[in-house]
């Protein structure tokens, strides 16, 4: 039976990408971001995941005015990276999971889910960015990704409540599925951000530090947080932490932080970074 | 309604609601039409011709020409929508935001190196208001 | 305050509407089909609806297989009649209620439900059939209609389950809505048919008039049916019947049937009409 | 799994489900494509031609090319999009159903006007298959 092995947070700021396709990981400005998710590095190459679900929102990208689902899910064999006005980053196609996608959204429809089953989506810097800082430069991605897209971008968003909810869905389904496979759920975006108006630049450290702490000592709080908090607290695109309620929904009440990484500023954002376990797992395989 | 409880209440911040939504849809849609690299030429070469193929208001028209980010967003512009015509121009996201601030990029640079732009004071435009009040009467 | 003031259970059959249009209606083949409807469209014009909410499916017309929205609202102005092969059909634009159309979009994304927004959409005649059978062939349609549609063409479509909170959800935005407007809630599709393979022309009468029977008398029972009891029942089109439980849980628990009408057939499909009124709502105004 | 459980049991029926929308992705592109007069004369014109643009295999192009209908289908079809095919040849569905049975569009109307095809006996192939069972042991 498959398994959830790891949630993990991660902030998916495009300049970070840039800095990387760039080689401009040891300057001055962004060495000590890259320092700092070497340990999460690290724990993805013990954790050696069969699959990955990656929570992000798409930016503009491949949606758009046209139609704007709250959540869509990409059923592909394979996902490009897409043109976001500089060229398609330099980075590897996302190899998808087409079996596990279409298991994963029948279980989620059937469940009460209201997907939307995307079969051709080309990913942004929202897919692709937390999937350079955990694995740098590789020629291929080392296992397949199954993307879960969110709206983040036109008001409203769902509900904390509500991603915490399909987190849990996503943890039956994976429970349920008949492969053995040790899957890591990766909640992307975030952490406080602002970067349009004349409040662009906002960063609330003790409130995202806060947001670090409860998801695991106080998750459900987290999803009573209504979304006008997020966006007064945190800056209007500080709304992208739902999708972390996503990856924390999807992992047993009680975890375990294997590592956490904070750091402003990358570009306009606060960079966050947290590596959470099941503690019944852990208990088990130490 | 309860005090600070809407999003309307937040200084400097233009949600994309479904009246922006409606008031920049071709706005948004021009700047989508930027992701392909033979229109941003066509853009670059002429930007008042290119523009003529959508249908903006003339608010929305002289933001795109002149350049003014924070018009956009002010008009309907959705930022995600808004960074293909930056990214065309040759900005990043922080030099979008330091402009919409009117801050140069080195202030701007400076301000998120010390921690970024506090909450405090930021978060509502009633709070603004009073505490304004409380210090001219 | 808006209230709900009937819910309309109708086929959307495409060839009622060809007949229609083709001033077929006396035809020997067509007259039963158009009588039937006759005291619908007087109660629908003694009700005189402000504002329709019409639940119906896409047939592979506004949707592409790029995109499967589970279920999606339309936003816009206006809906133009889509070409189906044969050209648009010769009826009026569909006009949109853009302010009520985002509030509800809102109310019910805050409330769970994951829509997709539509800010374009064609419509087929799925949508337009019905609005037909209640208005016939006016110069405009007599007020605003708000698309809901629901994903049946690729499996699995949401569950009756789910089709049922859906409508309590829509009863909740209704109710909730500032201004006075007397909502009717339109449910279309069905009722048995199958129209590819070998088993063509399947019809299940006694399956649909049970069915009918229990909107009334037994609503939560008919959430329960399994989505594979309507293929194999009814065929496999018929499970466009989970978009009637839209309409029935957008109504109250006691309900009134105003009138019914069931026949066999039009081309492929049986079809079938309900007109159902809240017993309160009913009491009150008589 | 239930006897009867599952939809892949139901006799004559394609239901339209995730293994169909892989096979017929392009087969279904194909057919919405026919939605716009233009393409339809063009088509209609050449079929063969005009099949050249979609990546299609060959048993359903052959499918297309012959108006197989039930073809299509099994080749992962979905019905409301090969309409759009059937209504660029001038077919209805009721003439497209009909032809996919096997029967006279005569015969099929007769069918439906007479009440349809019965539900009896049409549930479940293991049930058919039990019946056949007994009637040959
Ligand atoms: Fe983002
Ligand atoms: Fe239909």
């Amino acid at each position: 039976m498959a398994q959830i092995v790891a949630g993990i947070g991660c902030s998916h700021v495009p300049a970070i990408g840039v800095a990387l396709d760039l080689g401009k990981t040891q300057d001055e400005y962004w060495k000590d971001v890259f320092k700092g998710f070497e340990r999460t590095k690290e724990l993805i190459a013990e954790i050696k995941p069969d699959l990955i679900i990656e929570i992000y929102n798409d930016h503009g990208t491949a949606f758009s005015l046209k139609s704007i689902p709250t959540f869509s899910l990409g059923v592909a064999a394979e996902f490009k990276p897409a043109d976001e006005g500089w060229g398609p980053r330099p980075v590897p196609v996302v190899k998808g999971d087409p079996d596990f996608a279409w298991y994963l959204a029948e279980s989620l429809i059937l469940n009460e889910f209201d997907m939307t089953i995307m079969n051709e989506i080309e990913v942004d810097h929202g897919l692709t960015v937390p999937l350079s800082l955990l694995f740098g430069q590789p020629k291929e991605w080392p296992c397949p990704v199954i993307p879960i897209c969110v709206n983040v971008v036109t008001y409203p968003s769902p509900t904390g409540k509500r991603c915490f909810a399909l987190g849990r869905a996503i943890r039956k389904a994976v429970q349920e599925y008949k492969k053995d496979l040790r899957v890591v759920v990766l909640g992307t975006g975030g952490m406080s951000h602002q970067i349009h108006g004349e409040r662009c630049g906002l960063i609330n450290r003790s409130w995202d530090e806060s947001f670090l702490d409860r998801l695991s000592s106080d998750p459900q709080g987290l999803t009573e947080i209504p979304l006008v908090e997020y966006v007064r607290e945190t800056g209007a695109e500080g709304i992208e932490m739902v999708m972390w309620l996503i990856m924390r929904g999807a992992l047993d009440e009680d975890v375990e932080e294997a590592y956490r990484f904070y750091h402003v500023p990358a570009s306009n954002t606060a960079v966050g970074n947290i590596v959470l376990t099941n503690r019944s797992q852990t208990k088990v395989t130490t | 309604m309860k005090k600070y409880e809407h999003y309307t209440d937040i200084p400097g911040t233009y949600l994309f609601d479904k009246n922006a939504c409606a008031r920049g849809y071709h706005l948004n849609m021009f700047c989508m039409s930027l992701m392909k690299e033979e229109n941003r030429r066509r853009f670059l070469a002429n930007d008042a011709a290119y523009l003529e193929e959508y249908p903006l208001t003339d608010s929305q028209r002289h933001a795109v020409l002149d350049r003014n980010w924070l018009r956009m967003i002010q008009e309907g512009g959705n930022i995600y929508y808004v960074s293909k015509l930056g990214a065309t121009c040759g900005l990043s996201f922080e030099e979008m935001a330091a402009a919409m601030t009117g801050m140069t990029k080195e202030n701007y640079r400076k301000m998120m190196l010390s921690g970024g732009r506090s909450v405090e004071g930021n978060r509502s435009k009633i709070e603004q208001l009073e505490l304004a009040g409380k210090g001219s009467h």
